[in-house]
């Protein structure tokens, strides 16, 4: 049973690095780096073994079965997540191992990113409300932390902006958890989904805007944006890149999917809602975007838009939307983690983020410039790449439901993307040069990082080729949609005992 | 007199202590006055009978209050006379009314106070003593049947105090050269 | 009923402290009003009429208890607020030492 | 209040028979944490605000000469370790992460419920060690700081 080491590990090897290598970074780091390849290995094997186990693997803490302990829920969807998960990390904790030179205390940094890691697991992975509070809980602590790592101003007001809005949504959570508790007494995401099939008072209303309210904070829909911009790009560069790739998807976008599509059975008013919100979402950040001159404010105001995309694909609610808001995710997660990890290199050789001091870096910086013209070709939808296969299914499924209007609006803003980031690659990039000198060359380990992701842009378009697709997103999908199987497990153990 | 009457008294206590917390001008008075709204929750769990939780939130109160006093109040260039923006406290009260009267609402449909349907709790009150061997049912539910919560919990206690140290070194950045 | 209203007026009390005051500390605090007001009403949902406390004692024989899981998550959550109001004070410490105020609205070098 | 010196004498000659008391009563709140109310997180408070006690009473060094800070991170990540130590070996006898693994004994007896006394000496260990951490940094910030560059603690 592997499904409890997700979170064990990591959380083992925060302790250990506070307890053994305080005094010693390397050791620090060393512990990170084998933890991230482990984990790394255990999540694209927990994916395989699911083909065998029908798509589900329970697991029960303290040897108690279901409504009694918590439970965790390995599903494809949580495999699905997990992959994104180490994934990324494996990447950004390379990267940072010579990204890291700058800054001191390292070895709160890798302790912090473990916690943060354990947080994303525990919330991919839990099949209790509470649970997934308290890990959300953990995530977000060691984010608001690492957020204000270089201790800068600007950075400590951006985490304190972020940590307020954290602290809010996570206390709206905490009162919709105990809301459903007092109708339904039970707190197993399973249990009560069974047992709000034949409830039907007005309060599930309430408890419905307080998750949207509080899960929509976490993932940044536009009136509840506001924080992002500030706060993504304040971070390290490895952190920006797991924040808008990761973090954001796994505590706002995959818990908002697992309550309302698994939990409450996908309302029509929450997929009306989350259809609009989407749209207003993707059109405000691509707006705002044009009007940045701070390269990772850009791309903070990217996220915003690109997360409008993903909300668009849930809020159609059929098969082909969600497919194309899956596979975005994942899209999204590797270019947006290589763009801010590109934008960190640039920022590590020249000291600055605003693009009117750059210009003409491509000849000093070759291959921090190739990989960022792949990652902004991947984003804003341009053929071999992967985003140009998920916006387009996004952009079918909007026609397909019968939505013409929004699949307008989905590809102007697509071309306003490709707007900003052409901007962005003119004033960084090409054009005349702008800055006095380059301080020191992009390191060994922040290279290989931006390579492998740029690589990975063109190979995941691979899993929308059929046949590949069926035993890979079709699967997540189906999980998503099925409400029936999520439920279904917890009935032949109400009340069980040992 | 009946417990839902001293919880009336209680709750309105509190909710004048919240407001005066968050109306009063001086520094040390707004932190006293939240530490009685915290002390209020205190006793509201004795009476609620939960004296784990009445003893956890007593001393938490007053954990909380030495170091907000400590940290805040001897910074003597502060001062707290602070206007609030007239238009967006309008909004906010507008918007908060709102959901107070959804609420009015949505809450009626709660089972009543007094009346849970407490399911899962039949099962931890019959059972959680023999089976766990803890006669504290409460201690018997965090460090037994729903440990991995309590681990969750240390986590969450561990980072923030990681955090804080994060936050609280002086220089963040070496020197460029 | 009442009872949860009040509560519910609470949270929204420190909801309106964290959105519209202008002190840091002032935020602060309304986070922690807002802790309280969750963890009351998670108490109440769990009592019963004429319960008492879910601890066994040897003299008790079998009386009615409130429902004792409210009461364990609570625990946690009061650690969770633990956690937050600690971090949140240093990250204010910190911001003062650089802004050398605690005024929100002049803490303001980024435009979001 | 001066932060360096601590209180008057009436003070600190108080606080020498009530701190003790404050450590046993947290002392007692852990141990019996199975059997009346309180456990290890009320406990490992009480036990921080005995040491916030002396803290206040005799000035912020008074406490470092005797402990190095760098113990007090060690006893807290070494609570939160002693606890995972226990779910693995709840993994180990029977299969699954924290379970109670020793025999659950007589009901009412300080030796009974099994895991549950370790886990809240552990989690008493890691709260109460952690709390002070928490008060000593935020309240000694600036100072602490430089006196720690000093020492080349901090790099």
């Amino acid at each position: 049973m592997i499904t409890p080491y997700f979170v064990i590990i990591p959380l083992f090897a925060a302790f250990l690095i506070a307890l053994i290598a305080r005094k010693k970074e390397n050791i620090a780091a060393g512990i990170a780096l084998i933890v991230g390849i482990i984990l790394c290995i255990m999540s694209i094997y927990s994916f395989v073994l699911l083909s065998g186990n029908e798509g589900a693997i329970y697991y029960h803490f303290s040897n108690w079965k279901a409504p009694i302990t918590i439970s965790l829920v390995l599903d494809y969807l949580s495999s699905f997540m997990l992959i994104i998960i180490s994934v990324i990390s494996l990447i950004a904790i390379f990267y940072s191992l010579q990204y890291l030179n700058h800054y001191t205390g390292k070895w709160q940094f890798f302790a912090l990113f473990m916690l943060m890691i354990t947080g994303m697991n525990g919330v991919a992975l839990t099949g209790d409300f509470f649970n997934l509070f308290v890990f959300i809980e953990i995530s977000l602590f060691s984010a608001y932390s690492l957020v204000a790592f270089g201790c800068e101003a600007e950075e400590l007001e951006a985490a304190f902006k972020y940590a307020i809005v954290g602290a809010i949504s996570s206390t709206l959570i905490l009162f919709s958890v105990g809301i459903l508790y007092s109708i339904t007494s039970s707190l197993n995401m399973a249990d009560v989904g069974r047992l709000l099939l034949n409830e039907k008072s007005k309060v599930i209303y309430l408890v419905y805007g307080m998750m949207i309210v509080g899960f929509g904070l976490k993932s940044a829909l536009v009136p509840f944006h506001a924080w992002l911009p500030d706060a993504h790009p304040s971070a390290p560069a490895p952190i920006s890149s797991m924040l808008s790739g990761v973090l954001i998807k796994v505590l706002g976008i995959y818990a908002l999917i697992r309550v309302f599509f698994n939990v409450f059975g996908a309302p029509q008013i929450f997929l009306q809602i989350i259809l609009i919100l989407g749209i207003i979402s993707m059109v405000v950040g691509g707006l705002m975007s044009l009007m940045q001159w701070d390269i990772k404010r850009l791309l903070g105001f990217s996220t915003v838009s690109q997360v409008g995309y993903i909300f668009l694909g849930i809020g159609l609610g059929t098969p082909l939307g969600i497919l194309g808001a899956i596979f975005h995710l994942l899209n999204h997660s590797i270019f947006k983690a290589l763009l801010f990890m590109n934008a960190g290199a640039v920022e590590y050789a020249l000291d600055t983020r605003d693009m009117k001091q750059m210009g003409g870096l491509s000849k000093k910086l070759p291959i921090t410039s190739t990989t960022s013209m792949i990652g902004s070709l991947s984003i804003s939808g341009i053929p071999p790449f992967n985003g140009f296969f998920s916006k387009l299914i996004i952009i079918i499924a909007c026609i397909q439901a019968g939505h013409p209007i929004y699949a307008g609006w989905a590809i102007l803003i697509s071309i306003i993307t490709l707007a900003y980031y052409l901007k962005m690659q003119r004033f960084t990039f090409y054009g005349k040069q702008n800055f006095k000198k380059i301080f020191e060359k992009v390191p060994f380990t922040l290279k290989t990082s931006m390579i492998i992701l740029a690589g990975l842009c063109v190979i995941s378009s691979v899993l929308i080729i059929p046949g590949i697709k069926e035993v890979t997103l079709d699967k997540v999908t189906e999980v998503i949609l099925d409400k029936t199987k999520y439920i279904e497990y917890i009935k032949p153990l109400i009340l069980g005992g040992r | 007199m009946p417990v839902e009457i001293w919880l009336h008294f209680i709750l309105g206590f509190m909710i004048i202590g919240a407001i005066a917390a968050l109306e009063i001008k001086d520094v040390l008075s707004a932190i006293i006055a939240v530490g009685i709204v915290g002390l209020g929750l205190s006793v509201a769990f004795l009476f609620l009978q939960a004296p784990d939780l009445a003893l956890v939130q007593f001393v938490f109160e007053i954990l909380c209050m030495i170091i907000l006093i400590r940290a805040f109040t001897h910074r003597k260039e502060h001062k707290i006379d602070l206007k609030s923006n007239v238009v967006l406290v309008a909004i906010a009260v507008v918007i908060l009314s709102v959901v107070f009267v959804l609420g009015i609402f949505a809450f009626k449909e709660l089972p009543s106070f007094g009346k849970p349907i407490a399911r899962i709790a039949e099962r931890y009150l019959t059972k959680g003593p023999q089976e766990t061997g803890s006669a504290n049912i409460v201690t018997s539910i965090i460090l037994d049947y729903r440990a991995y919560d309590t681990l969750g919990e240390i986590t969450v206690l561990f980072t923030s105090i990681l955090g804080a140290f994060t936050i609280l070194r002086v220089i963040g950045r070496k020197q460029r050269r | 009923m009442t009872l949860y209203l009040m509560t519910f007026f609470l949270f929204l009390v420190g909801l309106y402290g964290a959105t519209t005051k202008r002190d840091i500390i002032k935020i602060i605090l309304a986070i922690g009003i807002m802790g309280y007001s969750v963890n009351l009403f998670l108490i109440l949902i769990a009592y019963r009429s004429g319960a008492i406390y879910p601890i066994l004692t040897k003299s008790l024989g079998k009386e009615l208890m409130v429902d004792p899981l409210p009461q364990a998550l609570v625990l946690t959550a009061i650690v969770i607020e633990l956690g937050i109001t600690a971090l949140l004070a240093s990250l204010a410490i910190r911001i003062f030492e650089k802004y050398k105020t605690f005024d929100i609205t002049q803490v303001r070098r980024l435009k979001g | 209040m001066n932060e360096e010196k601590g209180m008057t004498i009436i003070v600190k000659t108080i606080t020498r028979f009530t701190v003790w008391l404050i450590f046993l009563y947290g002392l007692y709140i852990i141990i019996h944490g199975h059997l009346t109310p309180g456990g290890g997180f009320a406990g490992g408070v009480i036990i921080s605000l005995s040491f916030v006690h002396l803290t206040l009473a005799y000035g912020k060094d008074f406490f470092l000469k005797r402990h190095k800070i760098s113990t007090l991170h060690n006893i807290e990540a070494g609570g939160a370790l002693a606890f995972v130590i226990i779910g693995i070996l709840g993994i180990a006898w029977t299969g699954s992460f924290l379970a109670n693994f020793i025999s659950t004994g007589k009901l009412f007896t300080l030796k009974s419920a099994g895991v549950i006394p370790l886990l809240n000496i552990a989690i008493g260990a890691k709260a109460g060690t952690a709390l002070y951490l928490v008060f000593y940094y935020l309240v000694t910030h600036r100072s602490f700081i430089q006196k720690s560059e000093s020492e080349g603690e901090i790099k």
